[in-house]
């Protein structure tokens, strides 16, 4: 009997379907891993699992027992633990008393009133397992972001789960807190099934018995590691179409004014520290190309660009002049636009009143007209509700929304996320027909191949910092392979 | 050191505080050459803050003639706002009788908040002349030897008006009132008469204190049609009733034969020619002709101009019962047998003529009247009509 | 029985769009600046005071009705950047904050008009009957639920035409994103502050001759204008609109045929509505 | 077995300080027993609004539970001994009948309540407490109505009722500081803090809040028994919303974490109101200027900064 098993569970958020007829199996005591890039649909079945979202069609199993339609509370009285992606803890309560709670509320203890909360040697026994120990009477909130991760674990760990759900665990940790938190999951004993969701394919593979692989709301590839790293489907979904295609071929040499420029720059979420030092310049008329797989800080880096996340140090300039601070409409009004990850469109609103609100008070070569000319699949739908479109429509519509603010530099965040081939190889073809028209483009893409065929200079982002930089051409086999995973 | 004084300042400071707060309390013992002191408790804020004000000028009008003296001791006023709530009205009494000591209580505009001071007042053995409130019982099954009414009981008012609607006006009447003790017991006095007249009741509605829209019961008269309205309302719903009443063109099809609270001037200066016409019966009217009316009128208009009312009559009646009795023991309150007996001797020569605090029920005897709204001198007031003869209430 | 019937269905519409006006105003500074103005009341009896005493003193109930809201509007704009911007994105403190400014106006107000009631007059060519057949219906209430009529059309056409409607739109269901098309939310959410705090002065300008005005009112209306926002959703005008209705159709009849437990009916629908759906009949989940 | 642990788990040694600055704010209530009147009077009223403020801060500091319908305990539990007296009831059952009551009314309107999240919490709470406000108002028959329901024919010796107050003031401090510590306690902070973790550990978050509205309104439905015994009348006026206002401003100006805050803000509420309305009725515009004080500059409150000015800095929880 399996500990746990999802049976043909979709998911559909108004138009967008999340999940469709997702089937999976974990035998107990197996470590299971779920790969996929962003957008695959990973973290709604993840919630699925956990009971905090209720699936439109199918059923959960856990030890046989059905658990989908039942509130998160019944779901985690009933063995399984899990971890939070921005790791939650109770801040205002000591590390101790988080572990204790966590433990109490698994033996259905909580409501006791009577004696005071007091550490138990279970709980003294899992804080020395995660050498969170001697920090047990820190408050929560002043733990660092790892030792945050490695309480989360605790607290999983000390309610003795059937089953444990770990949500990207690695994410947002640089070097030794990376090793740390990776062989305390390791180490983790045999009997405990796992189910990991990680972007990080090599760690993944290096844990996993089995690995399952997501895209696009659909298991594409199911099997052990190895298997799964030869199998050429997920190769296409991390790499892209190995087809070969012209490589952007300007001449660097060429004297060009700075458009933008990032010097040393630090940011994350909160006490997550995601970009270490980065640096990185776009001058005027290129496309530059910021690769990296998941998870490695590239929406963070283009969301720190546009002021959307506090710059926590190193400083941004746009043709010489640093922003500082600046909220995201003063840079808009300097020339910035963003192409936000996952297209963005407005509740309620038509294709027509995005573009119109975004052309409004900005005069320039971009107006309505030529920018439907660019798109004339929007000229046929400017009345439908933007949030009504396909996917690639609405990456249309949010670069549309783009171009139409006149900008000196247009930042795209992974355009092609959740895109068919054929729609990928249509934002290809929008990237270089801006590149014709003299427009600056900073690109953070995840399918290399596309980025390689339109980028004229190519960054490669790892674990927030740039690990290597230059044109494409000399962009190897073994660089690729070394820095990507190809 | 540091710690310790520290300690100190602070549980001083908290000390400090609660003197602060308490010093306002002053516990001076009454002496000869201490000023009268008079607790007046009125409505100066909600539905009733004008009934409260014109009250409150009454007395001190009274007050001027005889330029606050009775019998050699000066009279102080300390005032406080009811706020049209019983609760509030009884904290306040229980402040002055405790905190700021004072000999006499006089006001009380709600009946509710008459009877919930009715007890306080009777334990404390405090003096009390309700110049306004009309609640029956006051004077009846919760009688006190402390509580002495120089205004009008529910009752009285109203029970003379149910023979003379019937005669005069219609047989069919809708019965409109407050809810609340004033307005059911006035209700119950006018059925009592209007019923033996051979009356009948079209509809009896009662509506909330204080409210904001009459719509909703205007619609209702409109569509019972009755040929005539017995009204018990006063301050804020009497305007906003009238008011509604010409808005929906009532007062073209229906008679209106009210309590006189809501005829009263105060009402009728909000209203305007809209009530012209409407019948009430009163104790007090502007037209009747006795020198102490004509000295009242005159002196009212010089001192606040516009038109006097009946509430500034009741405020002036009070502080002249309260000063002729004051004088009767020559200014000693101290011995509270002898100051209740002045009370049940006091004479006053009221603007309304005949009344006399009748020893057995501590309630003014009086006569009531029948007037109508009409523009008299330039003013819109009431006009008499008829003498319905002098009322005493039955005390039981 | 009829008459009666239609005259109390009139007085319920007019009571419904006055509160209309008033959930409007509510409706949209919550669904932008994410503020509950607990001191839309005391906003509301502000315009209805200065309405009279502007009336009194200009001799025009016109010419207040057009001025007043401008006055009301601007101490709502002055009250979001001097008082509430410090509190940004903390909503306890900020609701709790225009808790405080609601007593504080509502005794200023006290203090300066007095504390008796006032019952305004409507305008010459307002007052009085309007004879139609059997019916005699006052005209007033007829030209509050005109006014409500004609505001709702006009709202909702700058909401979905004007580019400012647009952007009040966009920043309602994503600042972030509207921000980083060169909106900016902070000055959206005050025009949005200064146009909801517009709207309850414009309430209370109309619905002065309506509802009497006495101390107390202000947390009346607020009371009011809440239900209304709970019943009909936040976040779409029409929300705000067919749940005013409603309330005015429970108070009306209620007030009708069972006065005793008028309010009662209210608070009973109230919680109907939110057992069934917490985020109101129109309200989006989301908001 | 938890030496590995020393200094976490021992009864925390509080401060001198601190201890002193509570002990001196209960001698403080004691001492009006020494005048008797009007400042004894004040005193037992702001003991009384004191233990529905700790209730509140109980729910507010702790539990981030904004209730703007506290004012409806108040009535039901002073209505509960009104009405139990006036049926002859002895004064021992009214005083029980009176949280009995409350709570009750807890469980009923928490069942609506809890199903929203975040500042539709306060709404409701305000609409279901006027829902009671409106049902005591109208109610004529039960509740006296507009007149109100007076217990003069009881008269309760003021010095045994005060004392009674401040005693019920200090016992339910000290047993919700104890819950706090317990995991009952701790869980309905870790709530505050993060419901979704919580829920995620298994804790029925929904009923746990629901279990400690319901022991509030049951502390402030006793707080409204005293109420109406003390003031001997019990009036609709008292259910309006305005009275759950103002109980929200004594948290906030004590400060709502703590309970003592909540305490010492209704003190200090009290006695600064009778002053201020001695001399002007606009009583309303002064709170509602502390109000705004408090939200802007004294955030968590006065008692706080007075017991770590004492405390020498580790101010108790």
């Amino acid at each position: 009997m399996p500990a746990l098993k999802v049976e043909r569970v979709s998911k559909a958020f108004g138009g967008l379907l999340a999940l469709a007829e997702v089937d999976l199996e974990v035998a107990p005591g197996e470590r299971r891993a779920v790969i996929g890039p962003n957008g695959a649909g990973k973290s709604t079945l993840f919630k699925i699992i956990a009971g905090e979202l209720q699936p439109t069609r199918g059923r959960v199993y856990l030890q046989g027992r059905p658990v989908s339609g039942l509130p998160q509370e019944r779901v985690a009285r009933m063995g399984l633990a899990r971890t939070f992606q921005k790791s939650t803890a109770f801040g205002e309560l000591t590390v101790w008393e988080n572990v204790a709670l966590a433990w109490k509320a698994a033996r259905g203890q909580e409501r006791d009133f009577l004696n005071p909360l007091v550490p138990e040697e279970e709980v003294r026994a899992v804080l020395e397992r995660v050498a969170l120990l001697p920090r047990a009477e820190e408050k929560a909130g002043n733990l660092s972001h790892g030792e945050k991760r490695q309480l989360e674990i605790a607290m999983a760990l000390v309610q003795k789960p059937q089953v444990l759900l770990l949500d990207e665990p690695l994410a947002g940790l640089s070097g030794a807190e990376r090793e740390r938190m990776g062989c305390l999951i390791r180490e983790l004993d045999r009997n405990t099934t796992v189910l990991l969701v990680e972007h990080d394919l090599d760690y993944a593979l290096a844990f996993a018995d089995r690995v399952a692989v997501l895209h696009y709301g659909q298991i594409v590839a199911e099997g052990t590691p190895e298997a799964i790293r030869e199998n050429p489907v997920v190769q296409e979904i991390y790499v892209g179409k190995p087809e070969e295609a012209p490589r952007g071929n300007l001449d660097s040499s060429a004297s060009r004014p700075k458009v933008l420029e990032a010097v040393g720059i630090s940011a994350g979420y909160g006490s997550m520290r995601v970009l270490h030092q980065v640096s990185l310049e776009v001058n005027q008329g290129e496309v530059v190309a910021l690769l990296g797989r998941n998870g490695m800080g590239k929406t963070t880096l283009m969301s720190t660009l546009m002021g959307l996340l506090p710059l926590q140090k190193g400083e941004v300039r746009l043709e010489g002049r640093p922003l500082g601070l600046l909220p995201p409409y003063a840079r808009a009004e300097l020339g910035l636009a963003l192409v936000p990850q996952g297209r963005q469109m407005f509740e309620g609103l038509t294709v027509e009143k995005e573009l119109r609100m975004a052309a409004w008070g900005r005069k320039g070569t971009w107006t309505m007209e030529r920018v439907l000319d660019v798109f004339p699949r929007l000229g046929e739908r400017l009345k439908t509700p933007s949030r009504a479109l396909s996917g690639g429509e609405q990456q249309m519509v949010a670069i549309a929304r783009a171009l139409l603010r006149n900008p000196r530099i247009v930042l795209m965040d992974e355009p092609t996320e959740g895109l068919s081939p054929l729609m990928v190889r249509q934002v290809a073809e929008v990237v270089r027909a801006l590149k014709a028209e003299g427009e600056t483009v900073l690109l953070a893409e995840q399918n290399v191949k596309m980025a390689l065929s339109v980028a004229d200079r190519v960054y490669i982002l790892e674990h927030g910092e740039i690990v290597w930089e230059g044109r494409p051409q000399e962009a190897t086999g073994a660089i690729l392979h070394r820095y990507l995973g190809l | 050191m540091g710690r310790i004084n520290r300690r100190q300042v602070v549980k001083a400071g908290l000390g400090v505080i609660g003197l602060a707060a308490s010093s306002k309390f002053s516990f001076a013992v009454a002496q000869r050459e201490e000023p009268l002191r008079i607790g007046v408790v009125l409505s100066y804020s909600g539905p009733y803050a004008r009934l409260g004000q014109e009250i409150t000028r009454g007395m001190e009008l009274y007050l001027e003639r005889v330029n606050l003296q009775a019998g050699g001791r000066r009279i102080q006023l300390l005032k406080e706002d009811e706020e049209a709530d019983p609760a509030v009205a009884l904290r306040k009494v229980r402040k002055l009788v405790e905190q700021d000591r004072v000999d006499l209580l006089a006001g009380i505009i709600l009946s509710s908040s008459a009877y919930a001071i009715r007890d306080y007042v009777n334990e404390k053995q405090i003096p009390l002349i309700i110049a306004n409130a009309f609640a029956n019982g006051i004077t009846r099954e919760r009688r006190s030897p402390y509580i002495f009414r120089t205004s009008i009981s529910s009752w009285q008012q109203h029970y003379p008006m149910g023979a003379w609607v019937v005669k005069n006006i219609g047989k069919k009447v809708f019965l409109l009132a407050l809810d609340y003790a004033f307005g059911k017991e006035a209700t119950a006095a006018f059925k009592e008469s209007f019923l033996q007249a051979g009356g009948e009741v079209v509809a009896e509605v009662y509506s909330p204190l204080g409210s904001t829209d009459y719509s909703a019961v205007i619609s209702r008269i409109a569509a019972a049609r009755p040929e005539g309205v017995h009204a018990v309302l006063s301050g804020s719903d009497a305007v906003i009733f009238m008011r509604q009443f010409a808005q929906f063109g009532l007062n073209r099809t229906v008679q209106l034969a009210v309590s006189g609270e809501v005829t009263d001037e105060t009402v009728l200066e909000a209203i305007g020619e809209a009530a012209l016409g409407a019948k009430s019966g009163n104790h007090w009217v502007y037209t009747l002709n006795n020198t102490a009316n004509k000295e009242f009128i005159q002196a009212y208009r010089k001192k606040y101009g516009g038109v006097p009312n009946h509430f500034a009559v009741r405020g002036y009646d009070a502080m002249q019962f309260i000063v002729n009795a004051v004088q009767d023991v020559q200014g000693d309150v101290s011995n509270k047998r002898k100051l209740l007996e002045a009370f049940k001797r006091a004479k006053i020569i009221s603007p309304r003529g005949f009344v006399q605090m009748d020893p057995e029920t501590n309630n003014a005897t009086q006569r009531v009247y029948a007037r109508e709204v009409a523009r008299v001198d330039g003013l819109i007031t009431n006009k008499l009509i008829a003498d319905l003869g002098i009322i005493r209430d039955p005390g039981k | 029985m009829a008459l009666l019937l239609l005259i109390q269905l009139l007085n319920s519409l007019a009571f419904g769009m006055l509160l209309f006006l008033l959930a409007l105003g509510l409706s949209l500074i919550f669904g932008v600046a994410r503020v509950v103005n607990l001191a839309h009341g005391a906003f509301y009896l502000l315009g209805a005071y200065l309405g009279l005493a502007l009336t009194q003193a200009l001799g025009s109930f016109w010419v207040s009705l057009l001025l007043v809201p401008l006055l009301v509007g601007l101490l709502g704009v002055s009250v979001e950047r001097l008082l509430l911007r410090g509190l940004h994105g903390r909503e306890l403190e900020q609701v709790l904050l225009t808790i405080g400014l609601g007593f504080v106006l509502a005794d200023l107000l006290r203090a300066w008009f007095g504390a008796s009631i006032r019952s305004v007059p409507p305008p010459a060519e307002l007052s009085g009957p309007l004879i139609l057949g059997p019916l005699i219906y006052p005209k007033y209430p007829l030209f509050v639920l005109a006014t409500g009529l004609l505001l709702f059309l006009l709202v909702r056409l700058i909401l979905a035409r004007t580019p400012f409607g647009i952007q009040v739109r966009a920043v309602t269901t994503d600042p972030a994103m509207a921000s980083s098309l060169g909106i900016r939310p902070t000055r959206v959410s005050l025009a949005t502050f200064g146009l909801g705090s517009a709207l309850a002065g414009l309430g209370g300008v109309v619905g002065a001759p309506l509802i009497a005005l006495a101390p107390g009112l202000d947390a009346q209306m607020t009371l009011f204008a809440l239900i209304v926002v709970v019943i009909g959703g936040l976040g779409r005008i029409e929300g705000a609109f067919f749940g005013a209705l409603l309330v005015g159709f429970v108070d009306g009849f209620g007030r009708l045929f069972f006065p005793q437990v008028a309010m009662f009916l209210i608070f009973a629908l109230m919680a109907l509505v939110l057992a069934l759906r917490p985020e109101g009949l129109l309200g989006r989940r989301g908001t | 077995m938890m030496g590995w642990l020393p200094q976490v788990v021992r009864l925390r040694k509080i401060h001198p300080g601190v201890l002193a600055l509570r002990a001196s704010l209960i001698g403080f209530l004691l001492l009006p027993l020494a005048f008797k009147g009007y400042f004894l009077y004040l005193a037992t009223e702001a003991a009384l609004l004191g233990l529905a403020a700790v209730a509140l801060s109980f729910l507010l500091g702790h539990g981030g539970i904004p209730s703007l319908g506290q004012a409806a305990f108040l009535g039901l539990g002073g209505y509960a001994v009104g009405l139990a007296i006036r049926e002859g009831l002895p004064l021992g059952l009214g005083l029980l009948l009176a949280p009995v009551v409350a709570g009750a009314y807890g469980i009923l309107s928490g069942l609506f309540v809890f199903r929203t999240q975040g500042i539709f919490v306060l709404m409701l709470t305000l609409a279901f407490g006027q829902m009671v406000y409106s049902a005591a108002y109208k109610w004529t028959s039960l509740t006296g109505g507009d007149d109100g329901l007076s217990l003069s024919q009881l008269s309760v010796n003021p010095v045994f009722l005060h004392v009674g107050a401040v005693s019920a003031l200090a016992v339910a401090i000290s047993i919700l500081r104890y819950l706090l510590r317990t995991p009952y306690g701790k869980t309905f902070e870790a709530i505050r803090q993060s419901e979704e973790k919580a829920r995620s550990l298994g804790i029925a978050a929904f009923w746990h809040k629901l279990l400690a509205y319901t022991v509030a309104a049951a502390l402030t439905g006793l707080a409204g028994g005293g109420l109406a015994l003390h003031r001997t009348f019990v009036s609709p006026h008292d259910l309006f919303w305005l009275t759950s206002v103002v109980l929200m401003v004594m948290v906030l100006l004590g400060g709502s974490r703590g309970l003592w805050g909540g305490a010492f803000g209704a003190i200090l509420y009290t006695f600064i109101q009778a002053w201020v309305s001695s001399f002007t009725e606009l009583w309303g515009l002064f709170v509602g200027l502390l109000l705004i004080f408090t939200v802007l500059f004294a955030r968590e409150g006065l008692w706080p900064i007075l017991e770590r000015r004492l405390g020498g800095g580790n101010a108790g929880p």
